[in-house]
């Protein structure tokens, strides 16, 4: 029995959180958005050259050959600084996906490009309608001339602009049932696709609507199976939100570290409101759901390491409880912080927006708790099964 | 019981809501009035509004006749509010003037005081802001160290207020200072009705987690007042404080009908809002989530009516209204906070992508977490409920 | 605008609570708890001499012709001291059905019974199984030679031992859905019926399940149009919940009192527990339960009364917000008394226990929710339409 | 990261599970188990099988091998604990003397203290209780009045002890006096080994909620302790206590344990339980509740294997204890409560009428009630894990 990070995850998360001290903590993000991302880029490059890109990426490419584990300490440590970009998309759902259904091609290409932090990976699911469900995949995909011909638009798609590629879901057979779903790996440079920013409440990651208009794209481009992209991204899913838990499991701690040194120096009615109940045990609740939250996130990433039968219940209950967790004890650090809180000076808003934004991020609540219910075997349904 | 208003209330209703279709601002009951974003231009749209509705006799309505008000009943007033609410009218800038400035005038000012400011607060001639919290003085007022010092018949004024709402727009406040440092706590504070346009007051704006800026933080440096500004007794300005929020008759009444009309979009939303061609809806879980909060909703509702009777009979309101201000408060958070979730992954999308017009639930859930603080926060509100009502030990802290 | 009880019923609460507070309170229910029925018979026959059990029955047959919220005041008073026996089912339930369906000669005998306080009814609706639904519903009536031949077994009926006539639910036609399904009166004494009494964890209300071997009953002991119980019942179940939420309101004031005056005296670290704000908030939360609850009923008793467009969701909510908000707070003032809470000696737990004998009573909580939908227009399924 | 158990500690589980399939009491595993209510040979069945467990070297497994134990290893005591939760073993009755009263014993006992209690702890010759509690000493336990005045190589004892378990069962209590009245709060405080069979010790039961009698009122009138009977020093008795706490090494493991079978148990009566003939489980609204139950359920098991790889690491417990507590306890109520709702209008119906064998969710229900009190009440672990833990200031009260 040992259910704790070992020795070396802790000190790599030592180098990490030292670094991003120095950064300033959340102040490369609010530079973020100010529309200033040079501080973004530097941070980035500072993080690859720590090893944090090619931790989880397979030696033949530069990388280390590590798992779910050893990526823990930089998620959190993302999550604790509110670090826009797509870390956590790039190495906890894109890297996967390469790894198990990349062709040898395409993982000479975008692994090596990852592990040395050169590139990064957005993905484009989301249709106007706003629905994660297969139904809501329309994005026209043909074939002609062994090339892919792509019409449709995408909408929300996390920091396109920062993105040097997209996985794309789109309809490669007609239908509207996960059949016929293929991933495509586009360039953000890819001719006739337009970006459009929309506006996100959680300025910290920009979002944006991409039109496609006969884009073409060769046929090597599409990662795993043809018409089979549904059950791929699946897999991909599993590591994106055990990664997630992880990352909130950060932003939370910093929360709470918030909570704790607000009520300790603020003083009303002549005590440091600490000392009332009403402020204290509210704290106790924040700190039972971050414990919780880092309990459950760090068995999910086991559970996936270590391939446990469980690992799918593991995994979807890790991110239900995180996501609402996050969300309850952001808005709980408001309240502590009392009108300070409200002001756009002091960053306890920052955190509830970043924890509005993940509770629905690639897939519904609903959808997570369909998934965990039908992986415990308390459904008939086969919404959520997962093909591994 | 009787939940009915009578035919000379719901002849008021119609006389106001007759006004009001004819006196918004163009486009504003059809969705399509474009209000300017610009600070300064926001500022003029605003104190036109107060101008117009000061023209059409609905500035002050509970007022006396002899100072421009109608003398309307407590009932008129809470059909005012309605009103206002359905057809989310434009903020009333000069509040603080006329729900809270004038009545206290008029009760304890001195007849310098009613004639020189009166009269300007009904025409919107001069805005009036609350100069009350300051940095170390939030949920304990008692705590403020704004200090006015005699010098003659002046006063010199030092110190910083924050929270104090329209305080960029405004020509007057009502302050509370602190006029005798050897008096703890409670005694010893002093009312001014203080000139905002004088070199010694600075006002900088707060922006709020929303983007928007409603408050602003007053810096007082060698403020003057003088002593033809102080309103009751030198060193008893708590008692007026005390007065002056007892003019407040119809508590949080604007946030009930404001709470009332939300759920009532949401339902609106949750019928619209489509999954898999289903309205959002006819998913059990949602609907379970929609009775419990049209549950509460109601009930919130029916206290307020509750309390409001007891107003009536008592003719002034009870410590019952804090009752009203926790659940309406939290309630509202609560049923924001819901509408972004039901809104799935494009709950986030805001401002001008919003997915309903005018970024409606997004801006009114950033704003809901001002609403469990400002005007005592939940915390005070349980203890004034436990101790006031329940009669419950005081806290150590007090 | 005046939402309050008036002067009268106020006054008449005043000689209620008189009344019961001289009878010691919850000191009928633990001698109730004993087997000892003879204080609580007393004690009815006071309360129906005082006019109780007359209020809401015509002057026709001896009654005072008033309407629910005349009742409010009694039913608040029997939740406060927890009183055993039928007078919500009797008076809430019965006399609604029996003023409205009754024959004439059914109203002669039974209401006048009824106000002049000696008779009391029950209601065998459930049969082993638990399910409240029209497909619960087995109990096999037959016609022969102008009389109903019953067979089959009634599960839960609340103090079948105390009441004079229960009203059954029985199946005139075969089938499992809503139609067919018919009220019977039937006397405690008829032959070919018999009692076996079952455990209820409300020790203040008592269970039996009743078994029917071609008992034989005269066709006028139908209660409204033959076939149609279900409908008719739906019309009593308006007028109970309402009621039943007027009870809860009185047991809850109770409860809240509890907390309050203990909170007041018992002391913990040289201080009165009430001043620490874990209790004292919690206190408070329990306060606005217990007014929301009561605004909820008292409005739904006005609904009902003033036949307002919204009485069924007025009535579904008020019920469901009660139950719920009863168990919550019985349960809290269980955890403010600390280890004394936790004894048989004091009332705490009764009132925990009468919650949940409430909580799914005559319907559960899931059927009143779909009740609520349905009358607000949210849903298209049927299941919970009210025939009125 | 490792959750598995070593092949020392699964040959160990082996062993006791054998051994347990071959001396429960008859019938015990199939359920067909009967044992007796009345109180006077419920109390012979409990002393037998602690007998049992002494005689199949189980009753003490911690225990250094010169005492009789075997020298378990913590993760060896987990086992254990597993094991016992698995068959739901009968009631351990002298569960403070081998947990609590033996351990300090050693640690801190004069030598003739170890051979005159020790081994009759073990075999159960010696039934202990803990005298601690009174009935205004409850979260508060500094502020004990049960006086010890010296008279001679005597003690006089006057006072009354409350929610004492076992102890009309018990033959000696582990009690708190206070020796010194001058001293005020922790000091003062003595540890008296106290010989529950004379004329100046009387208990009387307190009947639970539940119905049940695990819990006692002890009167103490001019009882006697003998100098030999102090546990350490005259006056630090409060070192004594804490020092006893400590051997709780485990935790609240066995109420982890327990409720991970609680809910297991759950999920196969949502499973069984049916309304129109589908089983609630397929209902999505009680899906989601056990998701959300499986979900915290699993991570409360998770945060106390959290804890104890600290306590492994740290060779002692610390005050995270207190977090593992507070969410067990709170969580074991949950479950149970929605244990009773989803069993509809028959979850009222109790003991031998109930819909599930022996009254367990009922029971269950009812017991659970107890578990945020006793042991230091919820209100009391989150003061200690705000001011321990996060190092927040401490309540004025103390």
């Amino acid at each position: 029995m040992d259910f704790s990070l070992n020795q070396e995850q802790e000190m790599f998360r030592g180098y990490v959180r030292k670094y991003l001290d120095d950064a300033g903590q959340t102040k490369t993000a609010r530079e973020f958005i100010k529309g200033e991302t040079e501080s973004l880029q530097s941070l980035l490059t500072g993080m690859a050259e720590l090893g944090c890109t090619s931790i989880n990426i397979s030696e033949n490419y530069g990388g280390m050959g590590l798992g779910p584990l050893d990526l823990i300490p930089v998620l959190e440590e993302t999550g604790r600084s509110l670090l826009p970009g797509l870390y956590l998309e790039t190495n906890a759902l894109v890297v996967p996906l390469l790894e198990k259904f990349g062709t040898e091609e395409q993982k000479e290409r975008y692994l090596s490009e990852i592990s040395n932090g050169t590139k990064s990976f957005s993905l484009a699911w989301l249709e106007p309608g706003g629905s994660y469900n297969p139904s809501g995949i329309n994005l026209v995909v043909k074939e002609e001339n062994n090339h892919l011909i792509l019409n449709g638009v995408k909408s929300l798609v996390p920091d396109a602009e920062l993105a040097d590629h997209y996985i794309v879901l789109g309809r490669t057979s007609t239908g509207n049932s996960k059949e016929g779903i293929s991933l495509i790996i586009i360039d953000r440079t890819a001719t006739n696709m337009s970006i459009q920013s929309q506006k996100n409440i959680d300025e910290t990651r920009r979002l944006a609507e991409l039109t496609f208009t006969n884009v073409e794209i060769p046929m090597n481009q599409i990662l795993g199976p043809l018409h089979h992209g549904w059950e791929t991204l699946q897999e991909g899913l599993l590591s994106f939100n055990a990664a997630l838990s992880a990352v909130i499991v950060g932003s939370m701690e910093k929360v709470v570290e918030m909570a704790v040194e607000y009520a300790k120096i603020r003083e009303q009615f002549g005590q440091p409101i600490g000392r009332f109940q009403a402020i204290k045990h509210r704290i106790v609740d924040m700190k039972m759901d971050l414990e919780t939250a880092r309990s459950l996130a760090y068995y999910a990433n086991w559970a996936l390491e270590s391939n446990a039968e469980d690992r799918v219940q593991a995994i979807s209950c890790a991110r239900l409880f995180a996501t609402d967790a996050f969300t309850r004890i952001s808005s709980d650090n408001i309240q502590i912080h009392g009108g300070i809180g409200f002001t756009e000076e002091i960053d306890c808003h920052l955190f509830v927006k970043r924890a509005r934004f993940y509770e629905n991020y690639l897939g519904s609540t609903e959808h997570y708790y369909n998934q965990a219910a039908t992986a415990l075997g308390w459904s008939n349904k086969d919404e959520a099964i997962i093909s591994v | 019981m009787d939940f009915s208003f009578t035919t000379k209330e719901e002849e008021f209703r119609h006389e106001l809501r007759t006004w009001l279709e004819e006196n918004l601002p163009e486009g504003w009951l059809d969705g399509t009035s474009k209000v300017s974003k610009n600070e300064g231009e926001y500022a003029i749209f605003l104190r036109n509004w107060q101008r117009k509705l000061y023209e059409g006799g609905w500035a002050a309505i509970a007022w006396p006749e002899k100072y421009g008000g109608r003398e309307a009943t407590l009932m008129e007033e809470i059909v005012y509010q309605q009103e206002m609410v359905r057809v989310k009218a434009p903020a009333l800038v000069n509040y603080v003037g006329i729900h809270m400035v004038a009545p206290t005038l008029m009760q304890i000012g001195t007849e310098e005081q009613k004639s020189k400011y009166i009269q300007k607060i009904l025409t919107g001639e001069e805005v009036w802001c609350q100069g009350y919290s300051e940095p170390n003085a939030g949920s304990d007022l008692s705590a403020i160290q704004t200090s006015a010092v005699k010098d003659g018949d002046r006063w010199i004024i030092n110190g910083q207020k924050v929270w104090t709402s329209f305080g960029h727009l405004a020509d007057r406040c009502f302050l509370l200072a602190r006029t005798n440092r050897f008096d703890k706590k409670h005694k010893g504070i002093t009312v001014f009705l203080l000139d905002m346009n004088q070199p010694g007051v600075e006002t900088r704006p707060i922006i709020q987690m929303d983007g928007q800026h409603d408050f602003n933080e007053v810096y007082l440096n060698d403020a003057i007042a003088y002593d033809a500004e102080i309103v009751g007794e030198v060193d008893e300005g708590w008692k007026v404080t005390i007065a002056l929020l007892m003019h407040e008759r119809t508590g949080i009444g604007g946030q009930v009908f404001t709470l009332e009309q939300q759920f009532n979009e949401l339902v609106s939303l949750t019928k619209e809002l489509k999954e898999d061609d289903q309205p959002l809806m006819a998913n059990p879980l949602v609907r379970k989530e929609m009775i419990d909060l049209y549950t509460r909703t109601r009930g919130s509702l029916l206290n307020y009516y509750r309390n409001l009777t007891k107003t009536l009979k008592n003719g002034h309101p009870g410590a019952e209204g804090s009752m009203d201000k926790l659940m309406v408060s939290e309630l509202t958070k609560e049923l924001l906070s819901q509408s972004i979730s039901l809104q799935g992954h494009q709950g986030v999308l805001w401002k001008e992508d919003a997915i309903t017009a005018n970024s409606y639930w997004q801006d009114n859930y950033l704003y809901s977490f001002g609403q469990t603080i400002g005007g005592g926060t939940s915390e005070i509100q349980k203890n004034t409920i436990g101790e006031r009502i329940l009669g419950l030990p005081k806290d150590m802290g007090r």
